[in-house]
């Protein structure tokens, strides 16, 4: 577990990487718990109610008997399911979320592997998730599931792009695609002041592959009732909620590393891992409020105006931002990072005015007022 | 113009009733519209299954896993979202500010596949009660009904009429019946508290 | 043809039980109170049966639908309104069409929004079909009814001309068995599909009886759980 | 012409059912849609599932039993249901209303618009995707103005406190104090709502020009209420057919123009606020005391023989009641025109063609009360 720490008196690096495995595992089993109980705690505040207070002080139990009740309910197949893809759904899903959390520096030396490339050995298995989705809603046989599997492959596969452009434009600045070393790259100044537009895109983008609230089409209650997950109970559903809880700790960790400066940024290297830990729990907790805040105020995006919103506004404006990084790079005028922040910053403004005006665009008529005295003839 | 194809109620099969020996001297005639319907309201059946636990630990070992479970299940009750009538609204306004029910760790989700508890609020009508008895038999198994309103429990206000079903409990089996038209928040909290006491006390089963 | 004015049945409001068509039995009939406690009442001069019907005032709308649609036996009277009277026509059923459309379509009249359209059991005198129609911009409110027997519930369908008339009109047919021909998809609506013989409103309909015990399929270990 | 591999597929639109038992279909409405990729084509929907003879059982109770069943009939504007009840029978029976009775009669009348318009809120931030956030702060001013109906009535949601003639009781002898306090958290909870939805660029993406109704479509399927206006027809019965005592307040009525989701939503805004202006007009305008039933009431309501057709206008739009009387304490005929029965029948017209998530939002901003499609 820990690389370069003492090794447990264990010498060979593949049964300390596989105790490793087994503490995280445990670890985020608790903490995707806990994760639900948080959720229900901030959405119930931000809606102006107490959420579960009665099991336990303050709910705390909540969440283990959700789990423990999940656990012994009857697991239902519908009849005509087809059984591979049905089978097989839990197991697309579950993996690549589990798998990406191998490649995350939790602090300076508690890391399960370090890999050159673990920036795009992230986004690779992110991006697998969307299999999953097509055999769980291909192989529950009902027509929401169906409807709701193919919403989730179009969107999962169309805002992946956005995802990965928007950390072209991190790579080139930073010139390494591991997160450990973009994150020493930020000792003095976080990412997020010299990439402010690719922080914005890869914010959104990563609404769009955890599919929350904004986004939720695959799985929105009230047009598709339930999509995807329509069809599975008991402990195969709870697997499905666990890993979109497990994708949002890596989607906020990985925010947090390559925008805001991971465990490095304020305190550099040299402080005790307890500090560096309370560090990176903090920027992600910051992102997790941001994705539940999310959750409670936005209504849902309908299919076509999500996937025109990917590819008419994201997906350009990253390019124009990996253009401004190649132009800068290539000529290397003197300030360069004072460059870098002036046109990242108009490019985050453009995107932003660009959206708050897209609907405000189209002059649209007020109300008539008619007084109820005078005797006013219909309009007809 | 793509046709529609509209999706008929399934045409009630007229089962034969062969009894041995006895010929049958009845022509069989055209079943009316009301006959065809009583045959759609048989009762759905209630067969409660056994645990994997109880088939595999000891007697004595059970109490502790029974309680631990019987704790569980009454502490994360998942009503159905599945409104009726005007009992709907006061169950919505349960679940609201006012009278919260994620307290009690009650949430409703959308699908019969995950959830525990089904609240008829409202009255059963003959027309609707193929669907309640429909998502009663989708509920996975450890399910239990709330019977809220008077129109849920005997017809109500409505039971003299001949198209409304007199109780919800002559299709699905209930579990708590809540009193009133429409019952206050309260009385529904307290028919939840009341389900409680009995999956604490039926934890033996 | 003209308004069959059948012998008008004395239908009493708590008492009268006529023998062949049984009015529906009160849930809770208040039994009447025995003579001697009733205060005296004035001598009450004998109810009037039948609404007296007011021919409207001239000039009122009723001519300029008998202009439109001349040659059309139409029986008009005054009805009262919440702000006051309003006219009500009585049509065959056969010039129910041509009237429907000269309303519609006159400049005069403009009564383009049916408002309601009811069905009426009047038991012995036939069924009867109610259209209200009330127009935006001459103000106007029209009530056109016609009457079928009960033999031949037929009545010409306006969904052609009035899109509103579509669901009412089918509604009308689960009700009271009006059939009403040329009607696009004549469905029944509010009941199950394959129930075309049973019409809960009909007056012969009687409420259903309140069953006494209706626990019987109560789970066996249902009853016993409570203290 | 079709690409060659597509030759031997025949692409077949996919039935889909939003059964009765769906989140968004308000209640136990049945809608069969047919759609090719996400685009609707055809939509049949299904009705009487909430079918429970409300005007079968009416004909078998007297004037005073009757008023239970128009609560439970229109259960989110019981008093419009129960004003159109009493108008209509007082009008056969010729009964004058104390002037106290009328009063406080449009105050709670406007009260319950304002709950029945929260609930609108409600509902249709969730058609849109919200998690619920709209519906629990439409819900905290809604239980506020249900405070006041419980003290005044004695229950939540069945108030029976109309009676033919006038009210059941006296109200309670802090009524007006407490509905000032009422209004001005209402007024706070309009705010607030208006904030969360108007103004959101998602809910305006969601909600501009979609389900589009011209105004002669309108009056042709007898849409009625917030639809109609919302459509551009200038018609409301408060002021072109006036009854009760409405005349002698003064609001404004508000008129769309597109006639499409988002209109309809306006509209019903601006209504609340109008709401608020009336009863504030009417406290003033309440004298403090005063008969609230005519004295020479007949102990047993008998109406003459004779018909009337009263509307009254209730948040969702006319509800009329059609009462043919042959002498007696009992209605022979009482047909309640409810206005979410005709707006609903327009259903397929203004959905044929949008997208699956636009029919939910389009059947949301309807607005519709099952039991009042069904009665």
């Amino acid at each position: 577990m820990l690389l370069a720490a003492p090794s447990f008196g264990i010498s060979q690096p593949a049964v300390r990487a596989l105790l490793a495995l087994i503490v995280i595992t445990m670890v985020m089993t608790v903490a995707v718990a806990y994760a639900t109980w948080y959720e229900r705690k901030i959405i119930a505040r931000i809606q102006q109610r107490l959420g579960p207070t009665r099991t336990g002080p303050f709910g705390l139990v909540q969440p283990i008997a959700d789990m423990l009740k999940l656990l012994v309910k009857e697991d239902l197949r519908p009849a005509d399911a087809d059984p591979v893809a049905w089978e097989l759904a839990v197991f697309g899903i579950f993996v690549p979320a589990f798998l990406a959390v191998v490649a995350v520096p939790f602090t300076a030396d508690w890391l399960v592997s370090s890999l050159p490339l673990s920036l795009l050995y992230l986004l690779a298995v992110s991006g697998l998730s969307f299999i999953g989705f097509l055999m769980a809603g291909w192989g529950s046989n009902s027509k929401y599931a169906l409807l709701g599997g193919m919403r989730a492959a179009a969107q999962l596969i169309s805002y992946e792009i956005p995802l990965i452009l928007a950390m072209i434009g991190v790579v080139m600045v930073t010139r390494s695609a591991d997160v450990y070393s973009i994150i020493l790259f930020q000792d003095r100044v976080p990412l997020i002041v010299w990439q402010p537009l690719g922080f914005l895109i890869f914010l959104t983008a990563s609404i769009a592959e955890l599919e929350r609230q904004p986004f939720d089409i695959p799985t929105g209650e009230s047009e598709v009732a339930g999509g995807v997950f329509i069809e599975f109970s008991g402990i195969r559903w709870s697997m499905f909620q666990l890993t979109s809880y497990v994708n949002m700790y890596v989607f906020s960790l990985l925010g947090a590393f390559v925008f805001l400066g991971g465990w490095e940024w304020p305190f550099g290297r040299d402080v005790g891992w307890g500090y560096q830990l309370l560090l990176t729990s903090a920027k992600m907790s910051l992102f997790i409020v941001f994705y539940l805040w999310a959750r409670a105020t936005f209504p849902r995006l309908r299919v076509d105006q999500l996937m025109s919103y990917a590819w008419k506004v994201l997906i350009p404006f990253a390019l124009v931002q990996i253009f401004l990084n190649g132009l800068f790079i290539v000529y290397d005028p003197p300030y360069v990072d004072a460059f870098l922040l002036v046109s990242s910053g108009l490019g985050a403004a453009a995107l932003v005015t660009l959206v708050y005006q897209s609907v405000r665009v189209k002059p649209r008529l007020p109300l008539q007022m008619f007084s109820n005295t005078v005797e006013a003839r219909s309009v007809v | 113009m793509a046709e529609v194809i509209a999706q008929k109620a399934p045409p009630a099969t007229t089962p034969e009733k062969q009894i041995e020996g006895a010929p049958v001297v009845v022509p069989e005639r055209e079943k009316t519209g009301v006959e065809r319907e009583a045959e759609r309201l048989t009762p759905a059946p209630y067969e409660p299954g056994t645990a994997l636990y109880r088939q595999v630990l000891p007697g004595i070992m059970q109490m502790p896993v029974d309680a631990l479970l019987a704790f569980a299940r009454e502490s994360s009750l998942w009503p159905m979202t599945f409104g009726l009538a005007c009992c709907a609204i006061e169950m919505i306004a349960t679940y609201m500010p006012h009278h919260d029910l994620d307290r009690f760790g009650i949430v409703p989700w959308p699908s019969p596949r995950q959830s525990d508890v089904m609240i008829v609020s409202g009255t059963v009508t003959k027309k609707m009660a193929p669907a309640v008895k429909l998502l009663y038999e989708q509920m996975p198994n450890p399910k239990w009904v709330i019977a809220m309103g008077a129109c849920a429990t005997n017809g109500g206000p409505y039971t003299r009429y001949d198209r409304v079903l007199q109780g919800v409990d002559k299709i699905i089996p209930v579990d708590v019946y809540v009193p009133g038209c429409p019952p206050r928040p309260e009385a529904l909290m307290d028919g939840f508290i009341a389900l409680q006491h009995k999956i604490m006390e039926e934890r033996s089963k | 043809m003209t308004l069959p004015d059948g012998q008008e049945e004395e239908a009493q409001g708590d008492a009268g039980a006529a023998p062949e068509t049984p009015p529906p039995a009160e849930a809770a009939a208040p039994t009447p109170k025995p003579a001697a406690e009733r205060p005296a009442r004035p001598a009450k001069e004998a109810e009037p049966k039948e609404a007296p019907r007011i021919p409207p005032p001239a000039g009122s709308i009723n001519e300029i639908l008998a202009a439109a649609v001349p040659g059309v036996a139409m029986l008009a009277y005054m009805v009262p309104t919440l702000q006051g009277e309003a006219v009500a026509v009585e049509v065959g059923r056969d010039d129910l069409v041509p009237v429907m459309t000269a309303a519609r379509d006159d400049k005069r009249l403009d009564l383009k929004y049916l408002r309601c359209l009811s069905g009426v059991d009047w038991q012995d005198e036939g069924l009867e079909v109610v259209y209200h129609l009330s127009s935006f911009t001459t103000r106007h409110q029209l009530t056109v009814k016609t009457r079928v027997t009960y033999d031949d519930p037929v009545v010409p369908s306006l969904a052609s001309l009035f899109p509103a008339a579509n669901w009412h009109e089918r509604e009308t047919r689960d009700m009271f068995g009006i059939v009403f021909d040329g009607h696009p998809n004549l469905v029944p609506l509010l009941l199950p599909d394959d129930m075309t013989d049973h019409f809960p409103l009909r007056k012969d309909n009687p409420l259903q009886e309140i069953e006494e015990w209706q626990g019987e399929n109560l789970r066996e270990g249902a009853g016993e759980g409570e203290e | 012409m079709v690409a060659e591999h597509e030759q031997g597929l025949d692409i077949v639109d996919m039935p889909i059912n939003m059964g009765p038992q769906h989140p968004s279909t308000h209640g136990v409405f049945r809608m069969v849609l047919v759609i090719s990729g996400e685009k609707v084509v055809d939509v049949t929907p299904h009705i009487g599932y909430m079918h429970r003879g409300g005007e079968k059982l009416m004909e078998a109770m007297d004037y005073r039993q009757g008023i239970g069943y128009a609560d439970r009939t229109e259960y989110l504007a019981q008093f419009s249901a129960e004003l159109g009840y009493c108008l209509a029978v007082e009008k056969l029976m010729g009964i004058e209303v104390p002037e106290r009775a009328e009063y406080i009669r449009i105050i709670l009348t406007e009260l319950n618009r304002l709950s029945s318009h929260f609930m609108f809120m409600g509902a249709f931030g969730i058609d849109s995707g919200l998690f619920g956030t709209s519906f629990t702060y439409a819900f905290r001013e809604r239980e506020y103005i249900q405070d006041v109906f419980e003290e005044v009535s004695g229950d939540r949601l069945m108030y029976a406190y109309f009676r033919v003639g006038g009210l059941a009781w006296e109200v309670t002898d802090n009524f007006t104090q407490r509905v000032h306090e009422v209004l001005k958290k209402t007024q706070k909870g309009i705010k607030d709502l208006d904030d969360l939805l108007t103004k959101n660029e998602i809910f305006m993406a969601r909600c501009q020009n979609i389900g589009a109704f011209t105004a002669d479509r309108a009056i042709a399927y007898g849409l009625s209420g917030p639809l109609l206006r919302a459509s551009g027809v200038n018609w409301d019965l408060r002021r072109d057919e006036p009854y009760s005592i409405y005349p002698r307040f003064t609001f404004q009525i508000p008129v769309g123009n597109y006639g499409d989701v988002y209109d309809r939503y306006l509209v019903r805004l601006e209504e609340m606020r109008q709401s608020v202006s009336i009863i504030e007009q009417a406290l003033e305008k309440l004298p403090p005391e005063g008969p609230i039933v005519p004295e020479k009431m007949p102990r047993r309501l008998r109406t003459p023989p004779g018909e009337v057709y009263a509307k009254v206008e209730s948040p969702r739009g006319e509800w009329g009641v059609y009462l043919v009387s042959k002498g007696g304490d009992k209605p022979y005929r009482l047909k309640m025109r409810s206005p979410s029965f005709c707006n609903l029948s327009a259903l397929r017209e203004m959905t044929v063609g949008q997208f699956l998530a636009d029919a939910v939002m389009i059947l949301g901003s309807m607005d519709i009360v099952l039991c009042d499609v069904d009665r």
